[in-house]
């Protein structure tokens, strides 16, 4: 076994500087009982080359890529990724090192994410930032457990278009809290309705997607009203941080905590996972804040460097007591957006997210010029509701033995959109593949 | 920057990003423009975001810098303890490149997708056998998100009787992860004390359990290195009760191919792929933490789950009991693939020689070192070894000096002050990749360390001395924290 | 090995190879054996071969640590002049690793391969564009095999008019290749003399230049970092008495979207895709060294090469004329396919740009350093420029000393003692892809290294300090010859 | 441009220290009848992402892969390569820096070439190497020309089943030094007819190819007794150096020079190039020797250290009296090599090249079962001459239909054996492919 460097020879030394007479030896102490009565049953070892050739097929047998096209988005994003990140991602340094609690040996690790952090911070116009979390969904979860501790108020405001998953993984997070979810429904224009918010009181927080799962650019400026009047945490959150290229940012619009998904930022979308949790918020909260940070300090001769710092607010050090339980998270996944951020600049993301819209944009004028029905109104990034011209779910049928996914299908989500789709535009897709579309669903009007 | 000669071979000085960049740069190739510009409204339209502008020279030349301050299993002997830092194989990190995998949409028409869910579906069969557990949900994305899970599902499993047992025990040998976790899912944890050798007792347990505690978390191999020889008769004890057991089998490394988890008794199991399973830990991540579970607990298992109905595969969402969703999509799907690799290539005898080597090596560090530093609990252990400091404190030399020190000496430190009931703990968990000779190298390099603490303590207090930096301020960074620039 | 703190931060001691194995170990994964063994007859079979045996973890740690030995341009500045050491896009070698790229043998069926006989076809159009030439091969393996392809073809082509021309002219500012390559090919150099501006003269060459000599091998841009002003006149010169220009185009990079090298007169010329067209130089090679020529000496080129009939490509050796193969296959494929992405990456405008930024960087560092250091031609240069150690030699302070010491700052060290034309020559070529800032870290290096050398010129002969080993005895390596261990 | 980092900010405050008023005062000197009408007409600039769809389309289009089968071989060979050895060769530390002559900053290359010299002059039995020449052909010159130098002969004797490409290499390269070249027949077994070299006199060297082109392994002993009489040297090269896992080493059996092409020990086959030149000899000759070597030297403090040396048989130093005109070679490939090597140690090396020459031999023997005729007697390595029962060339054109390369036609290199074939087996093929191939010839019957 090419990972298992011992030689029988070094075997029999080794166990008799123990003093054991065999392998089985070390075992003694684990009951009997308590044994395999088989070595477990599974198949190889393969070797390297069954092993890539089976990974191969596997690969090969996904519908992607090739001749197979996908207008997916909805929590994850299908971006360009330049080959010099994924080369430099690739050094071992990075790659096969740990948490890096001992910063002398990791000053590689530490400086990197202490600019990711620096990075996230401004772009999302925000002034402090961990070092991630695993998720967007549980970054907002996270999110709003904080402003519960904080503000000791046991109910939150969630906007019911913030994504599915996401309201789902925050009530597997919140209901152990004994914290109450409150869901705002949408109004017509595809955005929040505010209304019922008005009423509920004793807000530990009021949460808000925007770009929202429909889409749509939220009018997060009134909700940093309501919330503020009810001295409740106003959370941004969101799925497609590309978008705050173009758009204020959440600081600028009062969030008190802005967190999301981060894999939009350079990251492969991996059948959803390994992701980016981001989380932003204000100094003031720092030390109620979930998860690592790395901070800057300096040497025993004066010079620069970086540490994790705020331990005491961690589960290694304050077991029941830590702001999360969080351990390991996504630091690589964090260099990784990092250096995407850092690929792009501040013009080159405004340029790039404003391709995405104008992409989006043409695409949704050209459907609805073959007759594709468009039930929101609000501003959008680069998504889009549709629903395709006559008997919509059998266009989309056709579309996918194309080997097209037109969108996702919202009805599981809201029987009410039974029909339509949620339709993702980046810069991906060039102004052929979207008029190859368009007359596509044209063809079946 | 350059103006000084480094002090640190072929190592750069390099400054931060935004000191490096110039308006005008930018690394990235933008795509062709083929369609018109839209203006959105102008209060839709934010401040030019922030961000530097860089060459990809500049960035290349940013990170690669950054590399070479940083050490990786590939660079050396990496015995961080609990962490199991065993090498990551080459290929595996290949074939979770491979576009149908990395390229793939977690919402694509299942059909689309029976590759990966397939692989998916055969990893929880995987576990499930190395494990002795009936099901497995792959969903958490690292082992405190597998506690929580787990946690969830033990409460979950008491809500559906109609009990509310509001506390949980956690003996000290436990991870810290666990009693947070315990605590994040609303459980009191209630410390268990465990004996003069380590070892967790069925009187420690029977003294403090009753029907208001929802059961046990207990970590096995312990935080000692340990493997909880009374671990059966535990679980019998709380299961009277009417409680279940959580163990955390992080350290499953130890065992594989020779302890059955399910026969010990446990209800809740969960594993880290980034560490028994090799896959790389990324800095800090990303990792994966699945879950195991008996039968009964399987109706709690997070959705969405992967079934095979027929010859498909697919998710399902129809799981009334379950404790909901815990990721946006399925977990770390790119960790899994390579965890998969992983099993495949070692098969069952792999395993349990690899569980076998890392058990051997953490014992002969053990005897060769055991003169030289204090061993608390001197037994056979499992994967890894806990030392202290006792010896050196007289010299005034604590275990945080030597973990610097062997710095100087081209290893990264032993995990230290860690387990909490051993005072100055230095945690070394060899992993079964090291060879005899790097072994050999690192008890020299321990022990020489022990003897400059005699000789001269000075030069240990001011450790390191070769590297980039010397010893790091971190109660300044705590004290003032400056968390961007 | 460790047993000694190391004085190099996280730079490691690794032992060699062969010091390292054990026998049992294997990195290969054996495929599995699904025929029977055959036996050999006795007499054909050997010793078992003396290789070392190691394992995967252990092989991938030892050329880790050795490549952090290594600088390279991912480290920094690397301005060794004549060398064209410019960023290497890493898009380029992810493309050349290509499964039908990496993977395709190079007898398959000419059909089976007509993409990347295309993209070959192309790449020669795409250099015959880039210089003027009419025809190009691309067949040599580097820019020396170039030479001798280029020298071959004036041989072949004398020989063809039935002359004898057994002498061929060498300037002193050519480079130490160019004599080689002429002596391989049965030519006698005969030198030529620059003058006093580092220019080739029409009068030094029409002194020499007679009806036994077969042509002139001129570089242009010149070893000194000069455009020779008088090409046009020298080829016409050379051409009235019936011989052929040579031009070593390896310093390309100054002059692409400026100069037309079909209109300087020159008859051959060869390029070197590893400097000009940014393909990595691998610590030594692989490099690609293709030769452009005029219409007439078109049905000299080597054979086979790449033709196009209709719309299909092949490969044809009818070439009576041709000087015969050169390569085993069709030369360093992975190197063009590298070169071809690069040039489409830059366009005709990207291209110009590289060139004038190339010459842009030169006489920023040749203005900026020539108060500090001697600049034997004080003169506009091209994509490099030349100083000499002539102000320190005071001091008793050398060029050698001086690149030394630079190694301590973080910068490769410029080429030395090349060109011959310059006592003690210190030749900078910092390429286009050096920002200002990295070129103003290096002129400060390079001042703070002069002020040495008038205060404390010991520190200099014993440099570098810093790195992994201090200066290293080459007098011992040749005296006593070790090449194997 | 992402890879020019000037802005022109930055262009300007250049241009105005070095005292130009644009950038086309730096080029003043050139005169203006040398310069560009207007720009080369080449497409571009692309975007990453142009040439990304562009080359990965080129590459998708070749017969390579997928279902496309191939029992080529004859100069190159199509072996597995691990994965960590690409993931180490990728390392930037290697692959951009250039010809260590600054040893201090290059230990790196330095004492990863100083092992593939040893390793290699180990597996072939041979006392030293040098650092790499381009390729097996030219190494093959060189050899004969350093034999001509040494012994000031004008002759050198080549057996005719030296690959083909080889021998015209070496034409062009013996051609200008006015060295002759005789070439020796082949006897009926398929191996080298040394009757004519009996006659010959005043041979600088003899050389032949082991396993031969026909993939024959050749009676090298003999040959090195005449060649010794001779006084000439014995040149051994080689296309397949995998069969010295298995056969008697070069310098075991006597040669002065054992070259030849590394590509099989775990380099892509890249159509072709970069390949490897390896060049061995005796310590005696090491001054005559083409190329760089590097020695083992000691730094200031005596600690051992790598330095390039002899360069004063260089071009660099000695400009037309070097030894050789190479000056970049193929240095990575050589790390590549070395790296295979240690990865399959001595006894993998042996297994290995067993099982090539054993899956050969399954396949020879499944192709006469079904009627194929073997033209050669001799015994083989992983290559041999085949005819297809009936009409040969018909069957093969029919196995090409069906994306089977059934080796190399040798109608082209030797008209005698229209309608036979070169065929190759390494460890690649599995049982079932090769069982699948003999069917099909089968079939045709
Ligand atoms: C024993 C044990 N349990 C739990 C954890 C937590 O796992 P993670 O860091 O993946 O969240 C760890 C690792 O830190 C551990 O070692
Ligand atoms: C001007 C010049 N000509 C020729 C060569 C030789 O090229 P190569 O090293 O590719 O053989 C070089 C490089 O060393 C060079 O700089």
């Amino acid at each position: 076994m090419r990972y298992l460097p011992h030689t029988e020879e070094e075997i029999a030394d080794m166990l008799e500087a123990i003093g054991a007479d065999g392998r089985d030896d070390l075992f003694a102490f684990v009951p009997q009982a308590c044994r395999v009565g088989q070595l477990p049953d599974i198949p190889g070892p393969v070797t390297e080359w069954e092993l890539r050739t089976h990974m191969a097929r596997v690969s090969g047998s996904m519908g992607v890529g090739g001749s197979y096209g996908s207008y997916l988005g909805a929590g994850r994003y299908d971006h360009y990724i330049p080959a010099f990140i994924s080369a430099l991602l690739d050094r071992s340094e990075f790659t096969t090192a740990y948490t890096p609690y001992q910063a002398e040996i990791s000053q590689g690790t530490l400086q990197g994410i202490y600019e990711f952090q620096t990075l996230i911070s401004r772009f999302l116009g925000m002034e402090v930032a961990n070092a991630s979390l695993y998720d967007g969904a549980s970054a907002l979860a996270e999110g709003l457990l904080m402003a519960h501790r904080i503000t000791r108020r046991k109910r939150v405001a969630l906007s019911g278009i913030i994504h599915p998953h996401y309201r789902q993984v925050v009530r597997s997070y919140l209901r152990p809290a004994g914290v109450e979810m409150m869901e705002l429904p949408w109004q017509e224009d595809g955005r929040t309705d505010l209304s019922g918010l008005r009423e509920a009181d004793d807000l530990a927080a009021v949460a808000v997607q925007s770009p929202n799962f429909f889409g749509c650019i939220e009018d997060v400026i009134s909700m940093g009203a309501i919330s503020s009047e009810k001295e409740a945490f106003l959370i941004t959150c969101f799925t497609e941080p590309l978008a705050y290229g173009l758009l204020p940012s959440p600081g600028s619009q009062g969030a008190h905590i802005a967190c999301g998904e981060g894999q939009s930022l350079g990251i492969p979308m991996s059948y959803g996972g390994p992701g980016l949790g981001i989380f932003t918020t204000w100094r003031d909260y720092v030390r109620q804040m979930p998860g690592r940070v790395v901070g800057k300090t300096s040497d025993a001769q004066g010079k620069q460097g970086f540490v994790l710092t705020l331990a005491t607010r961690e589960q290694h050090i304050r077991r029941e007591k830590a702001t999360s339980n969080i351990c390991t998270n996504s630091s690589l996944c964090a260099l990784n957006a990092a250096m995407y951020m850092a690929a792009l600049g501040g013009p080159g993301i405004r340029e790039l997210a404003q391709l995405n819209h104008d992409k989006a944009v043409y695409l949704r004028q050209g459907l609805q010029q073959v007759g594709c029905s468009i039930p929101f109104d609000a501003p959008t990034f680069n998504e889009f509701v549709v629903a395709f011209p006559g008997a919509s779910q059998e266009v989309y049928g056709r579309l996918l033995e194309k080997k097209v996914v037109a969108g996702l299908p919202l009805a599981p989500y809201a029987p009410d959109l039974k029909g339509n789709y949620l339709m993702c535009v980046t810069e991906t897709k060039s102004k052929s593949d979207m008029d190859e579309l368009i007359a596509q669903v044209g063809e079946t009007v | 920057m350059t103006q000084k000669p480094s002090d640190m071979g072929m190592t750069q000085e390099e400054s931060l990003l935004w000191e490096k960049g110039k308006a005008g740069r930018c690394a990235f190739s933008m795509p062709q423009r083929d369609v018109d510009r839209v203006q959105l409204p102008s209060d839709l339209i934010g401040d030019l975001p922030d961000l530097p502008e860089l060459s990809e020279v500049d960035l290349v030349r940013h990170y690669t810098r950054l590399s070479q301050w940083n050490f990786g299993i590939d660079t050396g002997m990496y015995p961080l303890g609990s962490c199991t830092m065993k090498y990551n194989p080459k290929v595996n990190d290949h074939c979770a490149q491979f576009q149908g995998f990395a390229g793939a949409h977690p919402l694509l028409p299942v059909e689309w997708a029976q590759g990966v869910l397939r692989l998916l579906f055969r990893l929880e069969r995987l576990l499930a056998a190395i494990t002795g557990m009936d099901a497995v949900t792959l969903q958490p994305a690292a082992g405190a998100q597998g506690e929580l899970v787990g946690m969830l599902m033990i409460r979950a499993y008491h809500h559906a009787r109609n009990e509310n047992r509001p506390t949980i025990l956690v003996p000290d040998t436990a991870h810290g992860t666990n009693p947070a976790s315990a605590t994040l899912c609303g459980f009191k944890p209630v410390g268990v004390k465990s004996n003069e050798a380590g070892m967790l007792t069925p009187q420690a347990v029977a003294e403090v359990m009753d029907e208001q505690t929802a059961g046990i978390m207990v970590t096995n191999p312990n935080t000692l290195g340990f493997f909880e020889e009374h671990i059966q008769e535990i679980c019998h004890i709380v299961h009277e009760k009417g409680g279940l057991v959580y163990c955390d089998g992080a350290n499953l490394n130890a065992i594989m191919g020779v302890v059955d988890m399910a026969k010990t008794g446990v209800d809740v199991l969960h594993l880290n792929l980034h560490k028994t399973f090799s896959s790389p830990h990324g800095g800090g991540g990303p990792g994966a933490g699945p879950v195991c579970v008996k039968e009964r607990l399987e109706p709690f298992l997070p959705i969405p789950r992967i079934i095979k109905e027929k010859d498909q595969y697919g998710l399902s969402e129809r799981s009334p009991r379950s404790v909901g969703r815990i990721h946006a999509f399925y977990g770390n799907v790119g960790v899994m693939i390579r965890a998969y690799a992983y099993i495949l290539t070692m098969g069952a005898e792999g395993l349990r020689k690899a569980s076998q080597m890392a058990v051997l090596n953490a014992n002969y560090v053990k005897e060769r070192l055991k003169a030289d530093f204090h061993l608390p609990y001197d037994r056979v252990c499992m994967h890894e070894c806990v030392f202290s400091d006792q010896y050196q404190r007289p010299h005034k030399v604590t275990t945080l000096d030597m973990a610097k020190r062997l710095m100087d000496y081209g290893f990264h430190p032993p995990t230290v002050y860690f387990p909490l009931v051993v005072n100055g703990a230095i945690m070394v968990e060899p992993t079964e990749t090291e060879s005899k000779d790097e072994l050999d190298h690192f008890i020299a390099a321990c022990r020489a360390i022990a003897r400059e603490a005699e000789t001269d303590p000075r030069l240990l207090l001011k450790a390191p001395h070769q590297l980039k930096l010397r010893r790091l301020d971190e109660t300044l960074a705590a004290r003032r924290p400056c968390l961007t620039g």
